[in-house]
Parts: C-alpha cells; structure tokens; sequence
C-alpha cells in the first residue's frame, strides 16, 4: 500500500498522487477471440494517463473493463487500494467514475441540458413521490443541481444549444456534450475515449485545453484513448501501449516514442 | 313517429351473425310502415347505429340516440345489455333482450325496465335437457354431458342451471370453456373424444361455433347428440362444415323457413320494392327470422301501449306498460301471418320473460334447411325461479333498488 | 488545377440549399465541382455542413427527414434528384457514410459482398476484387467471419471502406474516412485513396477534418462553414493560406505549437457571420 | 409579433424549468383550464358526456400512463388492457368491500394495486427488449383478463361474471352508479386527469424523467453513467401501471358502470391506448391527451358524417371507417412520425419565424 | 395407465400440427421483419385478406359489389361464373404482389429510417385499412373456403394405429396436408435467405436502411419482394386456416397465436417460426389437456405467452433469433 502515497514528478515538473486505480492481470475473452491478454497497469491520482494502440487493440474494451461493462475472465481491478468486487455498471459510477465513448452515447431524444443533468444523476436524491409533488425539496435539488450543470455548460462554451435535442446536433459538438455530462458528474476518474476524434485543429485545441483544465482545476485523473499522436504526446504523463490485446509499451510519452515495437506496431514512423 | 334504434352490428368478430338479425329486425318495421301505415297510424322509425359488439360504442350509439325519443333499445350484446341496465332505469327507456341479456332480468319486481321474454338462457339450458330426457325415457342417471361453453359472462349464464338439473337427474356435467374468438379448439375436442360424453350442449358464438361443429365431426361425434343454444344454430354455423353437419341439433324460439304468410307481404312490401334491409341477402335465415320475432313482440307491445294509453304517439313509459300487459296468443300469431311462430307470450309487472318455452330444430344438409323437430316445452322452473330470485335479488342490493310490489 | 466549366466535370453542385424537418435551414447556398479523376477534399469545422453536402449528392436526405430546397446538384450533367440512391450506385456514385454504418448482423465478408450487390459482372470478379480488399486490409481478413456489430471501431471503418470498394465505383464519396483510425492506418488510408484513384480512376469527394492529411492528398479543396463555402482553391495553394494554416492546421508562424501550449481557447475567426 | 418568446426572458432557473416558458402558451394553458373547469360542466349533455368527454379524460389517463412507459422509458407495452382490468377490478372489490370509504381512495387504492401488479409484470423487461418485450407484455394481458374471468372471487360470484358498480357519492353528489349526473361523471374524471397530469410532467421534467429517457434512448450508456437498470424500469412500470389502474377503475366505475374483462378490457384496449400514444407523440405529455382526443372522436365524427351527413348503410360506413382510420394513422405516421404533440409544436416554430420562412 | 400414455401421444401429435398451422402465419412476420425490421401487425389480416379474394375470385364475386349496390341501388352480387382452384389461387397471388407494390410506394416508403415502434404502428394502421377494405371489397358474411384439401379424422392413420397399439390416433388430414406444405415453404425460404444474394440484400436492410441505400440496394425492391412472399405466405395460411373454420373477420385473429411463436423462436429465423411453433402448439394443447382441467380450462390463449416469457428470460433473443449486439 506504500504505493498510494507515493508522488512522482512527471516529466514537464507537475506532481502526481499515488496510484488511484490499477489493473492487475486482466484478460478478456470474446468465445475464441482474446481482446485483452493479461494486462496491468495502473493510473495515478491527477495523472493523464494515455491509452494507445491500434485500431482493434483493445483499448475501448479496456475502458469497458474499467466502467464494469465487460467482466474480464480473469485479473483484479483495484480502486483506491481495494479490490473492487464483482460491480454493476451502475455501481461503479457511483464510486466517481465517468467516462465518454468511442460511439457516441447521447440520448438522442432529450435536450443538451437534460443529458448534461443526468450526469448529476448519483447526486440528487429526492424520492418518486417528493418528484411527483415537485414543489419544494424536489424544485431545490433540481435548481442546486442545474447551476452546477450551467457551470459545465459555461465552461464547455455550449450555452447556446442548451435547449437543443441532442440528436440534430454535429458531431463534433456531440463529443462536447458528452465530455459536458461526464464533467458534471465531477468524477474521480475520467475516462475519454477518443474525445477528438472527427475533429478539425482548431477544435482539438479547444478540446485539449478542456481537458487540461479539468485536470488541472478539478485534480480529475484522466484516462484517454486516442489516435491523435499530437495530442497524446503532448497532454498525457504516461502512456500504455496495446497491440492485438497484448501491453507492448508503457512510460513517458518520450519513452514509448522511441520504444521500437510501439513505433513497427503502431506509430508507423517515429512521431516527431 | 315511434322511434325504435337497432343497435346493431355488421362489423367484427361477430358481424356475419349481427347483419342477419339486423336485417330481420329492420325488415319487420318497413313492413308495417308499408303495408299498414305504421302501428295504430304512426310511422316506425328505425335508426341504425353500428356497435361492433363492442360495449363502448354500444353505449355511445345509446346516448347518441337516446334523446331523439327513442323507445325501446335491443342490443343483441350481453356486454352492452349489462351496460344499459342500470341506464335505462335512469333514463326510463326499455330495453328488450329477446334470448340474450341479464337472465334474471325476468323478474320485472327489480328490473323495472327490462325484458327478456319468450325465453332465457337458463330456460335454454331445461329445455335441452328436457328434450335429453325425452329421449331418454325420462332417465338421465349415469349419462354424461359436456358443456362447451364461450368464456364469457354470456357463455357462463347456464353454468348454474345445469349444475342444478345435473344433480336432480343424476348426469354428469363436464365444463369445457373456450376462449374468443375460438377457431383453435383441437385440444377441447379431444378431450370429449377421450371422455366421451353422451350428449353436447354448446352456448357458442360467432366463428367458435363453425370451429367446434367441424372438430365434432372430425372427430366423428354423433350430430344428433349435438346440441346447441339459439345463439348456435343458425346457417352461418354449419353451412361451412358441409355434409358433415347434418343431423346437428339446436334450440330455437321461434319458427324457421319461409313458410309463413308473412312472407308473402314482405316479398310484395319489403322485398320487391327493394326496400329490404342492405338488398334482402338474408331473408328467412334463422338470425333474419329471429330479427323479425324480436320486431314483432316490439310492435305488439307499441300496440299494446296504445291501445292503454289511448293514443298513438306513446312514450317509454307507457311502452313499458304496453309490455308488462302484453299477450300474443297462438291467434295473434296466426292473424299477423306467423301461425305458430313463437310460444305464447302472457307478460306480467312480476314476469318479464314469458313462458321459457322453445323448441328444437335440427340441420338438413343436404336441403340446407332446418327442421323443427319438437314443440314448445316447457322449462323446468323448479331449478330456474329459485335461481332468478336469487341473482335478482342480489343484484337489488348491490345497487340498491327495492324491489317494486306487484 | 481542371476548372468548372470543363467537360471533364463530373459533379456540379449549384447553389443548393437545404432544410431539416421544414424549419432547420443548414446549407445556405453551396456550389462546388468535382472534375474526374480528381479528389476533392470538402474541409470544415463540426456542423458546417459538409455531411449534409454528401448526402444531398447521394440522395439520402430524404430518410433523415431533410430535403434539398434550392438549386441543382448535377452527375455528369444528369440531375441527381430524379434517381433514387440505389440508381446513383448503379450509375457509378456510391457513399461511405459517417458513422460507419455497418451491417451490424451480418458478418465482415457479408458486408462486403453487400457491396458488390449492383455488380453483374460475375462471381470471380467479385471474388477478385475481395481479394483486393482484404490485400488493403489485411485486419478484415482476420476478422471476416465475426459479426460486423462485434468488431472494434477502426475494423468497421475499414469494413465501410471496403464495401464502397466492392462496387467499383466510378466516384466515392467518403465521409470523414480517418474518424478513429489509428494514424499509421489514415496514412494508409489515403494512400488506398490515392492509389485507388490513379490506378482505377476513380473520383473521391472527401469530407475531412484532417486536414492536414486531406490536404496532402487532395488537388482541390473547399472550404464550409455554416452552410457556406467560404474559399476553395487547389490543395497546394490552401496549405499556404494564412488563414488555413491558422485554423486548420494549427500552424502559426512558429509551426506547430504544443496542445498543452495553447493556453487561452480560440476565438474563431469566421469569414461569414 | 403573435407569437414569440422573443423579449420572453427568464431570470431564474426556476423560471426556466416551467411548463410553459412562453407567455402565450401559459395563456393560452389557462384559458383552456378555466373553460374545462368553469364553462364545460355547465353545458355538457349525457351524450357529450359519455361519448366523448369522459372516454377522453379517461383515455387521456391511460395514455398518460402508457406514455410515460413507452415515451419517456422506451418500454413498449401491449399489456395496458389487463392494467385497467386490474384497475376495475380492485376498485369493484374495494367498493363493494368497504362502502364507507370515500370512491377516491378506493380509486387511488386501485392505482396502487395496478402498480404492484405492474411492477410485477415489469420484472421481465430487464432481461427482454424492444418488441420481444412488447410480445411478452401480451402474456400479463391474456393472463390477468383470463384470471379475472376465472376466479368467481373477483367478481363476487356473480351468475354471469359481469361486475357492476354500486352507487357511490362523493359531497352528495352521486359518481357512480345509474344516477349520475353528466357533469359529476365530467368532473371526477378531469379532476384525475388534471392531477395526474401535473403528477406526470413533474416526474418526467425531474430526474426519474431523465433516467426512463436515458434507459430509452440508449440503455447500456445509461447504466454506465449510473442509471440503475432494475429500479428505472420498475419505477417506470409501477407509475405507468399507477396511471393505467386508475383510468381502469374509472373506466369501469364512473364510465361504463358494469363491465366484463374479456369485452371491456381486451387486447383491443391495449392497441386503442397505444394508438393514442404514438398519434399524440411518444414522450409528451400534451401528445397524451391530443392522441387521446383524436382517438375518441375520430370514429365518432366519421360515423356521424357518414351516417348522419351522408345517409350510408351503418355496415358500409363502418368498414369505410375502418379503412378512414387505418389510413388516417398511416397518413399522420407519415407525416409526422413524432405524433401531433411534434406537428403542434413545428407549427409554433414556423409561427415563430414568420413570416420569413426560415 | 397405457391409455393415459397414448391419449398424451394424441394430444402431443396434434400439438404438433397445431403448432404448424401457427408457424405459417408466423413465418410471414419472421420474413418482413428479417427484411426490414417491421414487425408486421398486419400479417393476420394479411391472410385474411388472401383469402377474401381467393374466395371472391373462386366464386366470382363482384368486389366492391356492396358498396355500388348502395351507391347506384344496383343488385349486383356475382359474374355468374366460378374459377377453378388452382387459377384462383394464381390471381389471388397476383393481387397479394399488386399489395406489396402499393404498401410499399403509399406507406413504407414515406417511412424509411423512422424508429421501429412507428413502422409497428404503421402497420396497425394498414391492418386497420384492409380489414375495412376486405370487408368493402367482398362482404362480411362468413365463406366457405374449399380448396379441394381433405378435412377431418385420417382413417388410415386411425385404423393402423388401431391395429398396432389397440388405440386409433386422430390425426386431421388438413393438418397433414399443412404439415407437408409447410416444410416445403419453409425449407425454400431458408435456401433464399441464406444462400441468395437477395437474401443477404435482405438481412442488410433489416440491420440499416440508410447503410442498405448508400450500397446501392434499392429498399423498394427488396420490400416488393419481401412483402409479396410473405403476401403468399399469407396466402397459405389463409388458405390452411379458411379451410378449417370458414373466411371471415376472425381470421385475422390467428396473428394473435403467431406472436407467441415468434417470439420463442425468434423474430429473425425462419426455422424458428417452426420450431417456435411445435413447442408453443405442444405445450399449449398438452397443459389445456393435463392441467387446464384442473384451473378451469381456456387457458390456450395466455399459456401460449407465458411459455415463450419463460424461454425469453434464458435466451432473450428466442432460440434461434440473432444475438442482440449490446455494445458501446
Ligand atoms: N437530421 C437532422 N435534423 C436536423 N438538423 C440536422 C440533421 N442533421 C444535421 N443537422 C444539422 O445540420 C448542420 C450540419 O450538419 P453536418 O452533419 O452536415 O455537419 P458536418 O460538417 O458533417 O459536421 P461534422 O464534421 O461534425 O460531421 C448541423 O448544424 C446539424 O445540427
Ligand atoms: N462485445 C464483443 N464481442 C465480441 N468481440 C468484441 C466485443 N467487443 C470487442 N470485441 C473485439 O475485441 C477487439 C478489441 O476491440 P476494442 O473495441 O477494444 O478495440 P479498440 O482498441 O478500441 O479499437 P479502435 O481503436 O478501433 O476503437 C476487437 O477485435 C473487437 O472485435
Ligand atoms: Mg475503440
Ligand atoms: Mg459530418
């Protein structure tokens, strides 16, 4: 458990907690396909830890492990120095873990701001029948909660389209209001897969810069898959390397750079 | 005018069976309004409203018609009779259920307003049994009877009755249910191939009727050990079996065919003028027949009013009065051109249902023609009266009505 | 680069207008040509319009409720809007849509063969040209008896691909085709793109959001937003523009800045309010 | 400048979260709720009453219900007959069990009955979806209508089966039973319909709203972010069964006052209720009621023209109705796939832009 | 004791072909569902409707004759000829095509890629429709269906079981006749599904219609085709059903029986649709035979439900339906 309260110093000077989650041995199986093959890792409180690999890797179901969606055959997910039990989905939100998808998941029929407010959905409490009544404690959690969603909102720059349904939306503003709904969560652990994706630079940017600040503001860890090597190497503290379920790298982003089997699996030539 | 609704239905699950009475029903009043001018000078009005069997538009072809004078309503639903009963004593209409309807609506002391003379289901169910007993020389002891029944309130009604005539004669009684619409009735009948029951009394309707009278002879039950209630024994029921019909008995009560004087002014009236109900398609089926039976107590009981109040307009009240006075006699019957058509109906405050009395008739496949084959009977009211007098009476307390003195 | 008038046009797009459920106006006005050979690259940021655009080409507004409500979109000179899409691929058009859009039920090899469903030519040359594609794509030969629903993101953007493949188009239009790929795979990508059309002759209209890759490979390129083209030019001279630098490609005169650099959020700069 | 919110600023969230954030709406809320209330009971006749005032309160209840299952949890139920009759029959033996007790807690009672038994039948839906689950939702509705056909228990051993209700008053105004008035049967129906309403859209504008849309709209992202599967969707069953046992009781005591489960409470209901989500729009709470609305007069405005106005033999002018019918759902399907509550709230955006036309 | 046992036998036996003659209407849902995703309310008054018109066409109904006759206070009724089957059933098959055509340009295809719930609904609404057009079309009164296929007990059957186990079976020849058809129809079906190109065109647009039109695959086609085989296959099932209990209104109900088989084997399996049919007619006839007794009988119509319920909680996809793909 000394571990947990180690620090490190990443490479541009910040300083990182101790280990916050850690997979131990993971293996995932699809009938015969093996998707994941005995991984570990771990992630570190206020880190941006980085998962990359090839398209198929197994990088999302990865994150699906973490989120309690895929029950790995084998291998330990711990959670603050304990190892987390069997988990629903729903249970493993609730420990302050949110995350966004690959595919985007929106609820289509609902505004932007009824899918931001699910986000806040662990955080109010009031009953069917006091919801039912409205008037009074119902109306006050639902106002308490809404200006600390108005506060996401602010931040992602979406006030505009708050009464919008999600469904007619672009996509790139789609991967907003999704990073939007897990902020508001205001989770421990953030888990993006591939926030950038059909992103122009400009956006990228943006996006980039939110989720430095949320790291930086909040302290939230953050874990992110993406395919952008920019971005990779330049927001994450460490990264992991997956190639056909297999880890084939993990360290600094100069590290894996330069890591030749990370550059013939994945990164073609040696990214500048 | 004398306004007199037909609730009908042509549409539906049962709609082939609603037509034909629809047709009879109407057919009955254009006649008179022809031939005689309406009853004692009065135009007869008849609007039409189509329920589908369904007891919600039921209702709303009830509210929708019931303020343009109407005077007397005959559903030809159990469902929607249940619905108007409370209604109508409310709204003081008449209600008329010929064969069908609240059974116990015969005691007039707490159904003020209803009517369901010559005969009900429970009379039905004796008479059947008496008929078993006729054949039998008057010994049912050790025989066995299978009930095959319409899972519904309608199709429960001789439950009771039977059970009751089941443990005087010493039969035994099987109750075998079957579900709407009922074209799927395989395992039922080969459960009577198993049991093999002496007798079959079926109160059916719509499809379940043709679907049970061809598993029958699939599985070659005797037809003649077959029999039906009124309401499962008209052509539609076993036209479709074929050949294999024949010998199928039920009750019916009134006269089948064409052979009636009657006839012979409908053609002249009705018929050729083309003023028959929807092209006169059905004249003279057993439904159409049972239409026209219906219409013609309705008009005796108009004219009977009349004839109390001493006017030709009349309302529903006098109507009802018209009704608990009314007698049709063997002689009435023959005068209007239907000698023997019905029993004789002699109605009181107390009695509402008449006699009970029906008879059976039985298939001829290859002329396509029912025959009656007995006489009015006479149910057995020492099973029936008690049972009336006690779902009557519990209806009374439950909404609270206290019984008339008559 | 071949300019519009040209009768090697094989798309004319003329200010064509279109409008969501009767009320949401998203192009405003769009004009552009697609000469043959060539590939076109329809650059913008999120919600310019460039599916939109796609869509309207292919004919396949209509399922989303959307309709083109002004102006023409011509295929070599024939009015798009009278043929139904399956028609368009017959004559040669045919779409990979954003999304990817795969056959979720249906196994990687089906929806290949999906693809080759307006072929007549025959069961071996289909076979060949599978073989061509798993070559591409040798990922998709591992998995082609897995349901195409069961596969990772990147395979089923390579199923897509594969399948427009399948039916030998005369023009592709590929939307956004480097969304999740990893970026070994987009470079390859683009380099099937560009082999694919000098060696078949095959057209590609791409809307991309790289645009740096899609300005590699393009020879010409537009520029949308809000439902505009705001500058065309051919790939070479976008890539010096200033203002394509700046906001497409993330240069400033410094080059490349660090993403953890930028410190304050860009404002964007529009050309048209 | 009719109809903008335009200069219609809000201030607070509260504000923002009402019902009706344009002014004109509000009005116009109002307006329809001082006649509903003040004006109709005055002028309403039997026949208006129980051919179309009443079914339509009554179905918008069930609609209500069922939207709230269907619309906002995505849970397509054909089962909705066999909740009224669970409704009717809890509200007949609780009439006819305790006569004391005032008929609303015997309505409210019969609600949560239907609840429970709802909830029961909801079981099911964490494992079966989509229209798997609409088929198996047949299951409650064949076997609560034969149950209650089959047990004499539930309609007090009655010759026939048939249940009636016994009359049954409230400030000495008779609702049940033969003698009640038209506007005393108007009013306890729009009194429930209008609690419930208020009672639906707070659920659904809150956070139980938000987890049924979720679980509709995309189940495993919903539990994901943290939305308990099991307690949505019975929650979801439990309230929707709530609404439909009510409309069943009403249905039974205050409309049609005798009933038998088979013919009242068929499959048929089930289809009518679920027609008149889908025609008012999913997930709306005005679609209830405008679907409802549309449901009830429609056959009675086509029989009245085709009968009345243009003189058709009934059978004719029924199947020429069901054919209208038929093509008119296919027709507003088409035409706006998200029910009239969307067609109504397009016209307001297109309102809104005029006259440009964008 | 031995009685007992071949009495079950019996039961079980008819069970079997009931299931049948519910696995021919079901198999029309399973094709235009694995087509297009509908779920198709329509296909009882589908069969319905086929066999309206072969009855009409057979017996050389006027159609629409009701309908003039109180327009224009005509009397006609029939052509005064009859057609012999096997043409009527023909001409019959032409108009179920003409029927796909004509659902396909005025209903489905105004409703591509809208949620499955409203193209449920749509159909409802089509049933709706064509109830009321049948009925217009050819009258309501009940018809006599006669084909030419043999009703009633097998005596062969009854007299070989009789000597060989001292108990005659009862076997219905009609459903021996359905039996043989229905593994006929369903064998083709699976060959066309699986091994055709149309067929894989087919399951591509069940999964995505937008997907299935950008490859090229013209929805109109494919739902023409679809909706005309399964207008035939209607056509069978009316032609089954008809036989057995008379043409008319309640016809249309059997689609009620359907679903339960459907739903046990699986909406998007054509073998399904028969095994799915054989349990469900099994099971049903066997517990209304053994247990219905017992609570009071009429039991077919829920048990049916309850038993695919039961199923669906261990395979919620039906036996042989495809795996739903829950991913993220
Ligand atoms: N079905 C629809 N209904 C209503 N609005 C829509 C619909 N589809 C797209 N839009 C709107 O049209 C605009 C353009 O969308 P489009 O998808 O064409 O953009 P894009 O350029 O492809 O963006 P991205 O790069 O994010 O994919 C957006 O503002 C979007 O909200
Ligand atoms: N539910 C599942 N059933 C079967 N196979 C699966 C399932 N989920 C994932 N796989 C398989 O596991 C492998 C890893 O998939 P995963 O989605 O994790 O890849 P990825 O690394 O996220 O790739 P990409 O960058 O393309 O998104 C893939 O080959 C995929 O087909
Ligand atoms: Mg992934
Ligand atoms: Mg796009």
């Amino acid at each position: 458990m000394n571990r947990m309260s180690e620090t490190t110093t990443t490479a541009d000077g910040r300083q990182t907690g101790g280990v916050l989650m850690e997979m131990k041995g993971i293996i995932l199986r699809f009938g015969g396909v093996e998707a994941i093959k005995d991984i570990s890792f771990d992630i570190r409180e206020g880190e941006i830890r980085a998962i990359i690999g090839p398209n198929g890797a197994g990088k999302s179901s990865m994150l699906n492990v973490i989120s309690g969606f895929y029950v790995p055959q084998e291998g330990e997910v711990w959670f603050k120095g304990q190892r987390r039990g069997p988990m629903k989905p729903y249970e493993v939100a609730r420990l302050g873990i949110a995350r966004t998808f690959q595919n985007i998941a929106l609820f289509d029929g609902m505004t932007v701001l009824d899918n931001i407010m699910t986000g806040r959905l662990n955080r109010m409490k009031s009953g069917l029948l006091s919801q039912a009544l409205w008037w009074g404690a119902a109306e006050r959690e639902e106002i308490k909660n809404r200006e600390h969603v108005e506060r996401v909102i602010d931040f992602l720059e979406i006030q505009n389209i708050r009464k919008t349904p999600v469904g007619r939306l672009p996509y790139g503003l789609k991967k907003r209001v999704e990073l939007a709904r897990a902020l508001a969560a205001e989770p421990q652990i953030l888990l993006l897969d591939e926030p950038m994706a059909g992103m122009n630079v400009e956006e990228k940017e943006d996006m980039s810069r939110f989720v430095l600040d949320v790291n930086d503001e909040f302290g939230t860890t953050i874990a992110l898959i993406e395919h952008d090597m920019g971005v990779v190497m330049d927001l994450s503290d460490r990264v992991v390397v997956m190639d056909y379920g297999r880890k084939i790298g993990d360290g600094t982003p100069d590290e894996v750079r330069n890591n030749q089997e990370v550059i013939d699996a994945y990164l073609g030539v040696a990214h500048d | 005018d004398l306004i007199v609704p037909n609730l009908s239905y042509r549409t539906g699950a049962y709609g082939a069976n609603g037509t034909q009475y629809a047709d009879g029903f109407n057919d009955y009043f254009t006649l008179l309004n022809e031939r005689d001018g309406g009853i004692g000078g009065e135009m007869v009005q008849v609007p039409e409203c189509e329920t589908a069997y369904n007891t919600e538009k039921g209702v709303e072809c009830y509210e929708a018609t019931k303020d343009t004078g109407a005077l007397i309503y005959n559903p030809l639903s159990t469902g929607i009779t249940y619905q108007l009963i409370p209604k109508v004593s409310v709204d003081k209409k008449v209600l008329y259920t010929p064969g069908y309807g609240r059974t116990s609506a015969k005691n007039g002391k707490v159904f003020e307003w209803v009517f369901n003379a010559p005969a009900n289901y429970w009379d039905g169910a004796s008479v059947a049994v008496k008929y078993l007993l006729d054949e039998n020389g008057g010994d049912l002891n050790g025989k066995k009877i299978a009930l095959v029944y319409h899972n519904s309130a309608y199709g429960k009604e001789p439950i009771r009755t039977l059970q009751g005539l089941a443990e005087k004669h010493g039969f035994t009684l099987s109750e075998i249910p079957i579900d709407a619409p009922g074209q799927e009735q395989k395992s039922q009948w080969l459960q009577i191939r198993r049991d093999q029951p002496d007798y079959v009394i079926m109160y059916g309707w719509g499809v379940m009727n043709q679907a049970a009278i061809q598993e029958a002879s699939n599985i070659r039950f005797p037809m003649e050990n077959f029999i039906g209630i009124w309401w499962s024994g008209s052509e539609v029921d076993v036209t479709p079996v074929g050949a294999k019909a024949d010998g199928y008995k039920a009750l019916t009560f009134h006269g089948v065919g064409m052979d009636y004087p009657v006839y012979d002014d409908l053609q002249e009236f009705v018929i050729e003028p083309g003023n028959a109900s929807q092209g006169g398609e059905h004249v003279g089926s057993v439904l159409y027949s049972r239409g026209l039976y219906a219409a013609l107590v309705i008009s005796e009981a108009i004219r009977k009013a009349q004839d109390i109040a001493g006017a030709s307009q009349i309302d529903a009240e006098q109507l009802r009065n018209g009704f608990e006075q009314l007698e049709i006699t063997p002689e009435r019957l023959t005068e209007l051109g239907l000698p023997d058509f019905g029993p004789e109906i002699k109605m009181s405050c107390d009695n509402h249902g008449g006699s009970g009395m029906a008879r059976l008739q039985q298939w001829d496949a290859e002329a396509k023609a029912w025959n009656l084959i007995t006489e009015f009977t006479e149910p057995d009211q020492e099973i029936i009266a008690p049972l009336i007098a006690e779902d009557s009476e519990a209806y009374a307390k439950e909404s609270g009505i206290t019984p008339r003195d008559c | 680069m071949l300019d519009a008038e040209n009768d090697d046009t094989l798309l004319e797009v003329n200010n064509v207008e279109v409008i969501y459920n009767h009320v949401i106006l998203v192009l405003k006005g769009v004009s552009l040509s697609v000469p043959k050979g060539g590939i076109t690259a329809l650059l913008g940021g999120n919600g310019a319009g460039k599916t939109t655009t796609l869509k309207a080409i292919s004919n396949l507004l209509a399922s989303e409720r959307g309709e083109v409500t002004k102006g023409s979109i011509l295929y070599r000179g024939e009015k798009v809007a009278a043929r139904n899409p399956a028609e368009l691929v017959t004559k040669g058009v045919i779409q990979v849509m954003e999304g990817r859009h795969c056959f979720e039920h249906l196994t990687v090899e089906e929806n290949l063969l999906t693809g080759a469903y307006t072929r007549r030519d025959g069961a071996a040359a289909i076979r060949r040209d599978l073989e061509m594609v798993y070559e591409y794509f040798p990922r998709l030969r591992e998995r082609r008896k897995s349901q195409a629903g069961y596969t990772s993101g990147g395979e089923q953007q390579m199923t897509a691909m594969g399948r427009a493949l399948m039916s030998r188009p005369e023009m592709i239009l590929l939307d956004e085709p480097s969304m999740g790929l990893a970026p070994q795979l987009v470079e390859q990508i683009f380099q099937i793109v560009k082999a694919v059309n000098e060696g078949e002759g095959v057209t590609f209209l791409l809307a991309e959001q790289n645009t740096n890759v899609a300005l590699r490979y393009a020879h010409y390129g537009y520029i949308l937003e809000n439902g505009r083209v705001v500058m065309d030019g051919p790939a070479t001279a976008l890539c010096e523009n200033p203002d394509v630098k700046e906001f497409y490609l993330g240069m400033s005169d410094e080059g490349r800045k660090s993403f953890r650099d930028v410190r304050s959020y860009r404002r964007r700069k529009r050309w048209l309010a | 400048m009719l109809y903008r919110e335009a200069g219609d600023f809000k201030t607070s969230y509260r504000d923002d979260g009402q019902t009706f954030p344009i002014r004109l709406d509000r009005w116009a809320y109002y307006a329809a709720l001082v006649v509903a209330f003040l004006v109709v009971p005055f002028v309403i006749n039997d026949y208006w009453a129980n051919a179309v005032f009443v079914p339509f309160l009554i179905y918008a209840i069930a609609a209500l219900g069922l939207n709230i299952l269907t619309g906002y949890a995505g849970q397509v139920s054909l089962g909705t007959g066999g909740f009224m009759a669970v409704g009717a029959y809890a509200v007949y033996k609780l009439m006819t069990a305790f006569p004391e007790i005032s008929i609303v807690i015997h309505i409210l009672l019969a609600g949560g009955i239907t609840a429970i038994v709802g909830m029961l039948f909801g079981l099911p839906s964490l494992r079966i979806k989509g229209f798997y689950l609409a088929v198996a939702t047949l299951a409650a509705q064949f076997f609560l209508v034969w149950l209650f056909n089959k047990v004499p228990w539930f309609y007090n051993y009655s010759a026939s089966g048939q249940i009636n209700a016994p009359e049954r008053t409230i400030l000495g105004y008779a609702v049940t039973g033969p003698a009640t008035s038209a506007p005393a049967k108007y009013l306890i129906c729009l009194v429930f319909a209008f609690v419930l309403a208020w009672v639906a859209r707070n659920l659904t504008r809150g956070m139980s709203g938000r987890k049924w849309m979720a679980i509709r709209d995309m189940d495993i992202a919903a539990e994901i972010i943290g939305v308990n599967p099991l307690t949505a969707k019975l929650s979801a069953f439990a309230m929707s069964s709530f609404f439909v046992g009510v409309a069943g009781a009403l249905l039974f005591a205050v409309y049609l006052g005798a009933a038998e489960v088979g013919e009242a409470f068929g499959i048929n209901k089930s289809f009518l209720v679920l027609f008149m989500i889908i025609i008012g729009g999913l997930g709306s709470i005005f679609g209830s009621f405008a679907g409802a609305a549309f449901m009830v007069l429609l056959p009675v405005l086509l029989k009245n023209v085709l009968v009345g106005g243009l003189g058709w033999p009934t059978d004719l002018a029924a199947h020429i109705e069901l054919m209208i019918v038929g093509g008119l759902i296919v027709f507003f399907l088409i035409a706006e796939p998200h029910g009239l509550a969307r067609l109504w709230a397009l016209t307001k955006e297109k309102l809104r832009l005029w006259p440009f036309p964008h | 004791m031995m009685d007992q046992m071949y009495f079950a036998a019996e039961v079980f036996l008819n069970g079997l072909m009931t299931g049948v003659m519910y696995a021919l209407v079901a198999l029309g849902f399973v094709l235009i569902f694995k087509a297009s995703g509908v779920f198709n309310y329509a296909q009882g008054v589908l069969a319905l409707f086929a066999a309206l018109t072969l009855v009409g066409i057979q017996q050389g109904q006027v159609p629409f004759a009701h309908m003039i006759n109180a327009m224009f206070g005509t009397h006609i009724e029939h052509f005064g000829w009859t057609v012999p089957s096997v043409l009527a059933i023909l001409l019959t098959g032409a108009v179920m095509v003409l029927l796909a055509f004509l659902i396909e340009k005025l209903v489905l295809q105004h409703l591509i890629g809208q949620a499955p719930i409203i193209l449920f609904m749509a159909t409802i609404g089509l049933a709706y429709f064509l109830e009321g057009l049948g009925d217009v079309m050819w009258g309501a009164d009940i018809k006599n269906l006669d084909v030419g296929l043999p009703q009633g007990i097998s005596e062969t059957i009854e007299t070989a079981t009789a000597e060989w186990f001292g108990y005659g079976l009862f076997i219905d020849r009609l459903d021996i006749w359905a039996t043989l058809i229905a593994a006929l129809l369903v064998a083709a079906l699976v060959a066309f599904a699986q091994y055709t190109k149309q067929g894989r065109a087919m399951r591509a647009v069940a999964d995505d219609h937008q997907a299935a039109l950008s490859v090229g695959i013209s929805l109109r086609f494919i739902w023409v085709m679809v909706w005309s085989i399964a207008g035939f296959v209607a056509l069978v099932a009316g032609i089954m059903w008809g036989t057995k209990s008379g043409v008319q209104f309640s016809l249309s109900l059997i689609a009620l029986k359907a679903l339960p088989v459907l739903m046990l084997g699986g909406f998007t399996s054509i073998p399904g649709a028969i095994v799915g049919g054989l349990i469900i007619g099994v099971g049903e006839k066997l517990f209304e035979f053994f247990i219905g007794p017992m609570i009071g009988g009429a039991t077919e119509n829920w048990f049916a439900y309850v038993l695919a319920l039961l199923f669906l909680v261990f395979r919620p996809q039906g036996l042989f339906g495809e795996r739903i793909i829950e991913r993220v």
